[in-house]
């Protein structure tokens, strides 16, 4: 049949590695990864190793970065030192991005899955109540979430997770709608495949791409978001974070520059590297990208 | 037609109809009728074609007969036993009989999957033979059956070439043994070199493994080289019903006749003069919007006014059935 | 016998792929001849649409680089015109329809304007004759109430009516080439028969020169005067349409027509067609030609020369580009 | 005309919806209704808790709670400021406008500007200019904006004093209207650069894509094969179907303008909802907190409706979808 195939061995190339490769050869991509494992590894060292207290008052408050020894990046208004701060606030700052991040996606998947895939009554009233979601402006919407429930690290990762998914349930119902219909999904069901294995173990991990780099893109906006509330003073008091230092100190902006720039430097770098390899893992993803 | 053997599959009076948005508010639902009263049979053994033009509905047709799309009355009788009233339980263990090979090579294999797990699948699905080892040995059967190599068997879909990957379709659908394939429109997005060499294989996997084909095509070169009967399909009915000699030597429906006079030739030559004559005007109606009448009435170079009043009905003439109120002789 | 109107000597264009730098032409001639049909025919990827789009200068840069050759429109050479001249001649003296009437006009123009458009870009005329004219264009193309639907927006017509659109655009200007890329493939039977029909009809009204871009024998058939063959970035064969039909040279040309199911074929004893002919194997990807036949891996006829050394089309009337059918000549 | 009015129904409902929700936050909030209602810094004595529970029928079965709510909302009635002794309504109203100014100016900044960069940069796909809008739009999108507000503001007050940083007008100002004008445009400068360069950087990138995106498309193949010069190919055939994808995504990002908004009041003092919503948090002064967010829905709803008609306008396809 098939005479010239034959003289080549062929070795099984998966998409998944294709798009692997393609990451690896993407220089911001690359960037954006060692710049965060920097920042996490520093962001660690502070929350786990380092025994400091950034509340401690080590210095004259305002104190020029390297005006003494120990105090590489200044002191705030109240005389604590800076870099701990940063190291200590770290945590406390990606934590809540991670986890209303994976709020986000969890409820966002889901919302747009069903909508996606079951179509007609249940996608209508689904995307309904999304765009209801969608008209309260996010961090609006959030600010009174927290200012009435008590701005804790759990109340505050909940409340971006809830204004965060309509977005992600958008995407994720486009991408059920669009697989849908292709004909591996029909040969699927010819075949004896029930709605859940449709679901999760056809549509699912060819949706998923869009998905991934709509996730790590979402835990960047949620670092945004957190920052956000603390600095309209709805941080969590208890908690050292970089946006609650950049509320604390910005009446005092005219003064003293230092301890406003370098936590903002903080969540510009961590924000910077996510979406890089967002970008990176879209530009991986893309097909038309690949034929090049 | 072959009216001594049973048929193996009988379609009577399908219909398949689509909500169309509706246009206010309080507006009364809408439907668009895409198939109207369609009865045929797929003998055992031989092939039946659909052919017609896009819109035409001849794909919706064999998706509702198979149930991979709903349909919306009538009755599929498989071995006399109705497919549309199947619980979802039982109709997934009945898929085994009736599989099917779809028409865009690039978007029916899922990506994700290698070849040899999208062959390997209906097995599983359906349990058929024992796991492991049998299963994988019948995945290499059905691959040297369509003209694929053992070596192939755990590459993705991406490293195939469009004829290639047909034939894992086919692979996939001859997986269980099915006494009916349904082919809907299996070549047309292959080059005329890769088509006829799939044409071929369908053609010998028929004759030795005794399937049935309801072939779907726009293409009546195809279908006669395939096809044993053929029913015509203008606007979701069935415009014409006729053993293959027959339609080809003597179409009776004029729309018939025009896509024969449309098909491809190679004897219509330029430099011997050849021009159309009457070639149908215009393009078909809106399938949302279908005069009453004949539907063909608007492109029919015999229209008379019995044809805009009265629908046709198919009824036998010569050796086949047509719906026209003035056949062709 | 006349000079020809279209002069194509040893075009070369070549794209960046992930593969590297690939030759999607490799010395393509031909001449076109006021007011024949000249029909390329082949499979998909075998460079007959970028035959095309490279006399148009519309080969997409990056990735298409041309990179030889020379063509001459009424013995010019288009390369050494101004980029203003080339521009008129586009629209003006060689015309183009494509494959997708879906998707090759403007969705947010009315096919009026979008008519009226190409004759204002090459002829002094005001907007109101450009309208006028534009009115007449759609009714010669058979348009039905052509002043109504000269406000119709792309999306409102049906694909044969599109291309009409196209067709109108097209012969706005008098062009005195039409090259036509696939014109019909996306059409319905019974609607592709209209449009060809329209094209011989514009034919023999304007005597323009058309240049049938076709994976379809049977529109080899039907319209063209002489056909060229084309397999991966070559010409393979030419000659006079029935020539070729008739009596096909090249190993490749016959087992193309040998494998389409043409109606008419009829009956073997057990009453059904006989089995087709088949091409084993498929076209090579680009960038695995090697320096021998492209043809070879796949052919009936092939031995040590064809994988050493690439055939020369050579002929006077009937060209092929074979060594076996060369040397049987011989 | 019938389907702006279904537009309007649905944006009636949706808003409706968030006047339920308000008042389900209210009673969801920890403690007692009428203390949120009054607010923690309101001095919740027990004569202005009595009247609030009147007020609100705080004593009756929830669904008359909320009947009472929504038709309070009906008649233009959010509540009352304990804290300004003012009903909410009036304080919002009279910060409507700097917002509506404000986000305004940002989005016509970045709109404008942020196509005409991805325009050009479409131009030369892998060129400087895309490039560049390539690293402005990944920039734009980390730099938490109330940061780069400060950062700006230190420019500004300290190294260039050339532009106010603060407010919308200088204090006690004299002048005649035009010079009012020409102030609050000054103070305008900073506060709508900050906001919109997020946003500017979007488009661009966006209209970049969309542009690479439409230049390959046939019909642009189309224009060039009839001769169309290719400046007129780029801004007239290729630029007019890539508004389309930028006029969907301005309308999406409406909200988020919003919620920029407040973050650039604060830091400039631009006395819009946002400071109000600021300052009301810091009080917890509920009613107002509530009523911006209400206002902002209906803002954001506005928005979308208009952003509908013009993609109507500038789409023929979508008109006659129902047409057959």
């Amino acid at each position: 049949m098939s005479v010239q195939e034959t003289r080549r061995a062929i070795k099984p190339v998966s998409p998944l590695r294709e798009a692997a490769q393609m990451f690896c050869r993407n220089r911001p991509a690359i960037f954006g990864t060692v710049l965060l494992s920097l920042i996490v590894a520093a962001v660690f060292y502070g929350t786990f190793i380092s025994g400091a207290d950034p509340y401690e008052i080590v210095w004259a408050p305002q104190a020029f970065p390297g005006e003494a020894e120990n105090i590489p990046l200044g002191t705030d208004y109240m005389g604590r030192d800076i870099l701990t701060g940063l190291l200590k606030g770290g945590g406390p700052t990606i934590a809540v991005g991670l986890s209303a991040a994976l709020i986000t996606v969890v409820i966002g998947i889901s919302v747009g899955a069903m909508a996606g895939y079951f179509g007609g009554w249940a996608d209508n009233a689904l995307m309904r109540f999304t765009e209801f979601f969608q008209v309260l402006p996010a961090l609006l919407f959030a600010m009174v979430l927290v200012t009435l429930f008590s701005p804790t690290l759990t109340t505050i990762a909940i409340a971006i997770g809830i204004v965060s998914w309509p977005q992600t349930a958008r995407l994720t119902r486009a991408e059920f709608l669009r697989i849908r219909n292709l004909e591996y999904v029909t040969a699927a069901r010819a075949v004896g495949a029930g709605n859940n294995r449709i679901i999760w173990r056809v549509i699912l991990p060819n949706a998923l791409p869009p998905l991934i780099v709509s996730a790590t893109l979402t835990i960047g906006v949620a670092i945004l978001f957190e920052a956000g509330l603390s600095f309209l003073g709805l941080g969590d008091p208890n908690t050292m974070s970089w946006g609650l230092m950049i509320g604390a100190n910005r009446s005092y902006l005219l003064d003293a520059w230092w301890p406003v720039t370098f936590p903002g430097l903080a969540i510009f770098l961590t924000v910077l590297a996510v979406s890089l390899i967002g970008d990176g893992l879209n530009d991986a993803f893309n097909p038309k990208l690949r034929q090049r | 037609m072959s009216a001594s053997t049973k048929p193996l599959l009988e379609v009577r009076d399908l219909a398949v109809r689509f909500e169309l948005p509706k246009a206010g508010l309080f507006a009364p639902k809408r439907h668009f009728h895409a198939v109207r009263g369609v009865s045929f049979a797929v003998p055992q053994g031989r092939t039946l074609g659909i052919v017609g033009e896009s819109g035409s509905g001849k794909t919706t047709t064999a998706m509702a007969a198979i149930r991979l799309r709903p349909a919306d009355g009538g009755q599929v009788l498989l071995d006399g036993r109705d497919i549309l009233k199947l619980t979802q339980d039982e109709l997934r263990r009945a898929r085994r009989d009736f599989q099917i090979v779809f028409q865009d090579p690039y978007s029916s294999l899922n990506p994700r999957e290698r070849v040899g797990s999208i062959v390997r699948e209906p097995l599983d699905l359906m349990k058929v033979g024992e796991p492991g080892e049998e299963r994988n040995e019948r995945v290499r059967e059905l691959f040297s059956l369509v003209g694929l190599r053992d070596d192939q068997i755990a590459l993705f879909p991406h490293q195939f070439s469009g004829g290639q990957r047909q034939r894992v379709s086919i692979a996939r659908a001859l997986a269980t043994n099915p006494r009916l394939v349904v082919c809907d429109e299996p070549v047309s997005a292959l080059d005329v070199a890769i088509q006829a060499q799939i044409l071929n294989l369908l053609r010998r996997l028929q004759d030795e493994l005794g399937l049935s084909y309801l072939f779907i095509s726009h293409d009546l070169g195809v279908v006669q080289f395939i096809c044993d009967e053929i029913a015509v399909m203008y606007l979701g009915r069935i415009v014409e019903y006729a053993p293959r000699a027959d339609l080809f030597r003597t179409p009776r429906h004029p729309y018939t006749a025009s896509l024969l006079a449309a098909a491809p030739s190679l004897s219509r030559r330029k430099s011997a003069g050849y021009r159309r004559v009457s070639a149908v005007r215009g393009d078909p109606p809106s399938p949302f919007n279908i005069p009453p009448g004949c539907a063909f009435a608007s492109r029919c170079p015999n229209a008379q006014t019995r044809c805009r009043e009265e629908e046709p009905v198919l009824r036998q003439f010569g050796e086949g059935r047509v719906a026209c109120h003035f056949p062709l002789d | 016998m006349s000079e020809p109107l279209l002069k194509v000597d040893d075009l070369r264009v070549e794209f960046d792929t992930r593969h590297g730098r690939v030759t999607a032409l490799d010395g393509v001639s031909f001449d076109l001849m006021p007011a024949e049909t000249l029909g390329i025919v082949g499979e998909s990827g075998c460079g007959k649409s970028i035959t095309a789009l490279s006399l148009m200068g519309l080969i997409p840069s990056p990735p298409g680089h041309v990179t030889g050759g020379r063509i001459e429109f009424e013995g010019n050479d288009i390369a050494a015109m101004t980029k203003r001249r080339q521009r008129q001649m586009r629209g003006h003296d060689i015309a183009m329809i494509f494959q997708e009437p879906m998707t090759s006009l403007n969705p947010v123009f009315t096919i009026g304007d979008q008519i009226a458009e190409a004759i204002l870009l090459h002829q002094d005329v005001s907007r109101g004759e450009a309208r006028n004219r534009s009115i007449e264009l759609l009714k010669t193309v058979g348009m039905p109430e052509a002043e109504r639907r000269a406000r119709a927006f792309p999306h409102e017509l049906s694909g044969g009516m599109r291309q009409r659109v196209m067709i109108a655009m097209a012969i706005s200007c008098r062009p005195r080439i039409l090259i036509a890329d696939e014109p019909t493939t996306a059409l319905d039977v019974t609607v592709q028969a209209q449009i060809f029909e329209l094209m011989r009809g514009i034919q023999e009204e304007f005597g323009v020169a058309i240049m049938l871009i076709t994976h379809d024998m049977g529109a080899i058939a039907e319209m063209a005067d002489r056909v060229a063959v084309m397999y991966a970035g070559r010409i393979i064969e030419e000659g006079d349409a029935d020539e070729i039909l008739d009596n096909p040279l090249h190993p490749y040309t016959r087992g193309l027509i040998g494998c389409i199911p043409l109606l008419g074929k009829e009956a073997r004893d057990d009453g059904r067609p006989p089995k087709l002919a088949e091409i084993p194997g498929v076209v090579p990807p680009l960038h695995l030609l090697g320096q021998g036949c492209s043809f070879a891996d796949r052919c009936p006829l092939v031995h040590d020369r064809c994988h050493r050394e690439k055939p020369l089309l050579t002929g006077s009337t009937h060209c092929v580009a074979c060594h076996a059918t060369q040397m049987e000549a011989a | 005309m019938v389907y702006l009015l279904r537009r309007l129904a649905f944006g009636v409902l949706l808003l409706a919806g968030v006047v339920i929700l308000n008042f389900l936050l209210i009673r969801l909030a920890p403690g007692d209704p009428a203390a949120v209602i009054a607010g923690e810094m309101g001095g919740a004595s027990q004569e202005v808790l009595a009247s609030i529970r009147e007020r609100y029928g705080l004593d009756k079965p929830l669904l008359v709670q909320l009947g009472i709510y929504l038709s309070n909302v009906v008649r233009g009635d959010l509540g009352e400021s304990y804290f300004f002794n003012r009903p909410v309504i009036d304080l919002i109203l009279s910060r409507l406008g700097p917002t509506i100014l404000l986000v305004m100016a940002a989005q016509l900044l970045a709109i404008v500007l942020g196509v005409f960069m991805g325009v050009l940069a479409s131009l030369k796909p892998q060129g400087f200019l895309s490039g560049f809008v390539a690293v402005i739009s990944t920039v734009g999108y980390a730099a938490p904006v109330f940061w780069t507000g400060m950062m700006l503001t230190i420019l500004f007050a300290s190294i260039f004093p050339i532009l106010p940083v603060e407010g919308m007008s200088s204090a006690r100002f004299r002048g005649g209207t035009f010079d009012y004008i020409l102030n609050v445009a000054r103070h305008l400068i900073l506060p709508a650069t900050t906001l919109g360069i997020i946003f500017l950087a979007q488009y661009a990138r966006l209209a970049r894509a969309a542009m690479i995106d439409v230049l390959g498309a046939d019909y642009v193949r189309t224009a060039r094969a009839k001769g169309v010069p290719e400046s007129r190919v780029v801004f007239k055939h290729a630029l007019r179907n890539a508004v389309l994808p930028i006029l969907t995504v301005a309308g999406l990002q409406f909200g988020n303008l919003i919620s920029g908004a407040l973050l650039v009041e604060t830091v400039f003092n631009w006395p819009g909802m946002g400071r109000l919503a600021f300052d009301s948090i810091l009080r917890r002064d509920y009613p107002v907190l509530l009523g911006v967010l209400f206002f902002s829905a209906m803002m954001v709803v506005l928005a979308n409706i208009l952003t509908d008609l013009s993609y109507r306008l500038a789409d023929p396809r979508i008109n006659t979808e129902g047409r057959s």
